[in-house]
């Protein structure tokens, strides 16, 4: 598989988008960003618990196809999806606290970073074993069919992880069942330190739905709307009883695998490049356009969000630390 | 009322569960058109549909992946191995989202993982093996040994309507060797709750699955020389029911720990270990461990027997034991 | 994928044959049968230790794959390829003392039926666990690029065995290193009582080599000739260093899964429709019509491969059994 | 001559042994441009070129997988696990092909596979487990856990050229905090023989890996308090060094048993059991097992330090042994 990304969408017009849908988009992506540099400044400050991996560049492909949800769909995101989970209704604060190991944050310290779900937000949180969601995310969809709920389930993969075994597996069994499951593989070039000609001979990785009899599609990943327009459709597809869809999305990771990591190996030309491409600023460029965004409501969006996350930092820091009393700690091994 | 096989209660406890809650379905291969490789599925197609019963693809991944991501939603999945040692496909599923996902964020995973395991009917390295103990070491996940048909049928009940992730260890020599008549209505055997099966005074056994039966019919033996031994049934081995343990060798004072599994590793050394620790004053002989060999299971009949426990075996240890 | 089949190959003109070659592949097809059914009859007679799985209807996929490689080749043959390992050379009497349990057969009564390989012979067992093979033959070729030797890999898989991780990871891998690995999935309909509509929603499995980047073909599995045309064109590529290929052998199981298996969930029609393709009665109207066979032809090979069969079952009948010393058993667990 | 860190020793070893023999490589996630998560490559792919280290795919099943196939046709590959929390993916690969064949059907399986292992440095619940019993129990497989900067070279050089599959559990928590100064030459440590880390008279501590560092630690504080203390470091789990735990048992007559994974079923309870069978003569107090909580590792510091060994268990747990 070439190193070379694909072009960039032809950006389309924005005019059958009603402007809080876009607008709101814009947010979430600002959110996303803004959290994201949050963590990273934390840990610059010293106060995280262990590392963080950031989403920086993958906004567009996370909150636009999140997007695509009901309220009601589940959604299981991986490390680079925090647009997703915020998207689908968690807190900042949440997030926040589970990276600065609160007793009171969603795993009460006993997992780190975004490494958790939340039923009520319907949200399933990962393990570190990559793929493993795709199974089980094939499980909240068996689900739903059992019980004729008219829900999807969407995750994402990776470049690296879906040379996995789980990734075939779960597919392949969501295939036979025709199980409404999207998953989106963000091919954003490289794996950790591994470039993605070491991870696959295949020309890309949306062709391997055919194996398991699955739609696929290919997607701009750092234009939201194009990353919204082909979720939705696969939604769709998944509501209607037609089955999963595998979307590849073409992106690229623009820090290192996680916050220690300089990413010596990757060109600075590929940075450079996708730099251009980054999916805030170009949708900010369209909505500008299309006198959706002016500078003054840039900064008022930007403000809000900015109050946000001083209020979500504020709070989650203000979360106590866990005591490590251990009758608490076995008493909630089991349900 | 009849008697029934150990494998007959496992299918009607299913059959009842699937009756009482419309959230427990069966997975695995071949469950469904030919009802289970050891037919313990039989006839559940017919009667509740796919995919409520659901044939799978020959997928241990998915199979256990499926399970948890319905399971986290309410679902009660009663998932087969088509034999236990194919567990190993499915392992990390098992060990590090099944076992992990409540202590990390909450959801609870309530799944049934059906494992037919065990020797004694020569399937060699990869259909006899009985491999309870990478699971017994796993925070979060509960795993049961029924020895009887009465608690084949009472702990797959219960496991059904637990909370966790329960692997469940179905003996396949027990399978149509064990008959029995069970009580009619709705009854479990609660999970962690060890059982006496049979009371004795001079020396106890320590002993679960398979070896409950053969342990029974040494201690026959034994009972003709005057050797009165008490054989402790684990049923279940996470969670474990410690104080029938040390109740047993505080009256004994002798303690024999038997398992078909290995012995380097087995469970065993678990439960030695709590006795060394916690019964340590009570003890009048060294504690003695009878396992398998530690070698992959053979598959020919003289190897298979060299390999596993045999009565003499068993004996011996029990009388050595008694006589110290 | 449709239960149906594809159609038969149209039988090629043998004319570009040596009819040594030729009559070779038929007997090695007919020792497979009879070691086959030998195996059945022993079973029925109480003989063997345990079960066991038959080869028949598919003899010709393996001893005409075989018959492309070379001896110094690596073949990995799971349960129904008992043809290959004849064609590559185990004697029979290897294969009977192993079903019969001797403590001098391959694995001295440790495993069970084709459950054991000869790194004499070039041929590598399978674990029971399907799919196993496939990476583990992909580090054989490993081996072959590392150390330059032009030796290929060879292995099976079936239509159900092809769904596990394994089969994804280890195409995949070789698909990335150009390794020479050649894979023959065997779809021959059913996976114990499961049809191939309940394992995939793939339209074929062949496709799926696209999906690592690998060569792939597709074949009617009964026409042995057709079988040495396209692995010899894969294991030229493969020595050549053009990497991995996939094959789909078009066939089916003309038994139970096993013995014990009456199969009655495999529609009468569909064994009836194969028995009209039997690999090894095609042939050898083939061979007729050729004027490469005649009865009496027919009948002196026939005659050499019962002798070789009631050797080899004497044989291995008069080997010893284990004796189950431990202190023996302990001591072979290392090496 | 200058002092070498544990990971450093480990690099020197790999390093040494793929100069010495050109059937050693190398494969793994990351272990060649980036030389590896932890380092333990750096350097290797410009010296030594790909394929012999092989950045491979995200595939754990391939990577074992290749090794075994690799390594039937003798070749001898270091596999290397991103973490050892990911040999969960592979991990039938090793124990029911790599453990297997040689018994089965005799080919040798040459390979080594590091698992950078433990916790210590809030790595949550899939950095930071301590998987070593579930390979202890599958016969085929050896299992060492080096706990010096010397040992970390020679059993990673013994392990090499050992003709079975050996898991070399590298604990990440003394990678860059211990430093030695090694012997010139070609030398290495031989599998299962253990060592005693320290001479003691009143009580052993039987232990591996990371605790033999903190037991060391405890032994000196107590010294202080006339309380000396013998620590065994077990070196290799399989083949265990039995006759050393013993020894040392039957001249302290008063034992703790301490690791750092998970209490129950972890290879404590092999060890106590051992001891309850054969030195029971000589025991003159309960055999104390010291281990991490019985829960998945958790992330948050004031967790994590709950959840294992800290050195205040350790001397109580000491203490109470040698005042029984
Ligand atoms: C099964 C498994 N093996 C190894 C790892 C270690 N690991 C974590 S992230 C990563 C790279 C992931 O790459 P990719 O899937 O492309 O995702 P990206 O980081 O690019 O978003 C690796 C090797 C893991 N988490 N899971
Ligand atoms: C990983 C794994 N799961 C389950 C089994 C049990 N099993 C043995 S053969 C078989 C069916 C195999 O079907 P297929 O791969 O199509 O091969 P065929 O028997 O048709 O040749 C099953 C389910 C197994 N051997 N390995
Ligand atoms: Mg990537
Ligand atoms: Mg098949």
């Amino acid at each position: 598989m070439p190193a070379r990304s694909k072009r960039p969408s032809k950006n389309k017009d924005l005019a059958g988008y009603e402007p809080d849908f876009l607008l709101g988009l814009y947010r979430d992506m600002l959110r996303t960003r803004a959290l994201d540099s949050r963590i990273e400044a934390l840990y610059k400050q010293g106060k995280l618990v262990a590392g963080c991996y950031s989403s920086r560049g993958q906004e567009g492909c996370s909150v636009g196809s999140t997007a695509a949800m009901r309220d009601d769909d589940i959604v299981g995101p991986m490390i680079r999806n925090l647009g997703s989970m915020l998207r689908h209704g968690l807190p900042m604060k949440f997030v926040l606290s589970n990276y600065l190991g609160r007793a009171t944050g969603p795993t009460k310290g006993r997992d780190g970073s975004s490494h958790f779900g939340s039923l009520e937000h319907n949200v399933f949180g990962p393990i570190s074993m990559l793929g493993a969601l795709i199974p089980v995310c094939a499980g909240a969809a068996l689900s739903f069919q059992m019980r004729g709920e008219d829900r999807v389930a969407l995750t994402w993969i990776g470049d690296g992880g879906s040379n996995v075994g789980d990734f075939h597996e779960g597919l392949n069994f969501a295939g036979v069942l025709k199980l409404p499951l999207v998953l989106i593989l963000e091919n954003n070039k490289w794996a950790y330190s591994t470039p993605i000609e070491y991870q696959t001979a295949a020309k890309d990785f949306a062709c391997r739905a055919e194996g398991y009899g699955i739609a696929s599609d290919t997607v701009d990943g750092n234009d939201i709307i194009a990353v919204y327009e082909v979720t939705k459709k696969a939604v769709e597809r998944a509501r209607n009883g037609d089955g999963p869809t595998l979307i590849e999305a073409d992106t690229m990771r623009m820090r290192g695998h996680a916050i220690h990591d300089d990413a010596k190996y990757v060109p600075k030309e590929q940075l450079e490049y996708w730099e251009t491409r980054d999916p805030v600023e170009t949708f900010r460029a369209r909505l500008k356009k299309a006198k959706l965004l002016d500078d003054d409501g840039h900064d008022s969006i930007m403000a809000a969000v900015k109050q946000e996350l001083e209020t979500a930092t504020d709070e989650a820091t203000a979360m106590p630390l866990p005591t490590g009393d251990r009758d608490t700690e076995l008493g909630d091994v089991y349900a | 009322m009849s008697a029934i096989t150990y494998i007959e209660a496992i299918r009607e406890a299913m059959y009842e569960e699937l009756h009482r809650d419309p959230d427990v379905y069966c997975l695995g291969e071949d469950i469904g058109t030919y009802g289970g490789a050891f037919r313990a599925t039989a006839g559940f197609l017919e009667e509740f549909g796919r995919p409520r019963i659901l044939d799978t693809p020959l997928s241990e991944i998915a199979i256990m992946g499926a399970s948890i991501g319905s399971a986290m939603l309410g679902m009660r999945p009663i998932a087969e191995m088509q034999f236990a040692d194919f567990v190993a496909n499915g392992f990390n599923m098992l060990v590090n989202f099944a076992a992990k996902v409540h202590y990390r964020w909450g959801p609870s995973c309530p799944m049934v993982v059906r494992l037919p395991t065990g020797g004694g009917t020569r399937g060699g390295p990869f259909h006899a093996t009985n491999p309870e103990a990478w699971f017994t070491r796993v925070p979060g996940l509960k795993v049961v040994c029924p020895a009887t048909v009465y608690d084949a049928k009472g702990l797959m009940k219960a496991a059904v309507r637990d909370d966790n992730p329960v692997l469940y260890f179905e003996h396949k020599y027990l399978y149509r060797r064990l008959k029995d008549e069970l009580p009619q209505g709705d009854w479990i055997v609660p999970l962690g709750e060890a059982r006496v099966a049979r009371e004795g005074r001079d020396v106890s056994v320590i002993t679960y699955g398979s070896m409950v039966y053969h342990a029974g019919l040494v201690a026959e033996t034994l009972a003709a020389d005057g050797i009165d031994v008490e054989i402790i049934d684990l049923r279940s081995l996470i969670p474990l029911d410690e104080e029938a343990i040390l109740e047993s060798v505080r009256k004994t004072n002798r303690v024999v720990v038997l398992h078909e599994d290995t012995k380097t590793g087995g469970f065993g050394g678990e439960i030695s270990a709590r006795i060394a620790e916690f019964a340590f004053e009570h003890l009048d002989a060294p504690i003695r461990r009878v396992a398998s060999l530690d070698t992959p299971v053979p598959h020919a009949p003289q190897l298979e027997d060299a390999f596993m426990p045999m009565p003499a075996d068993i004996e011996a240890a029990i009388r050595a034991t008694v006589t110290y």
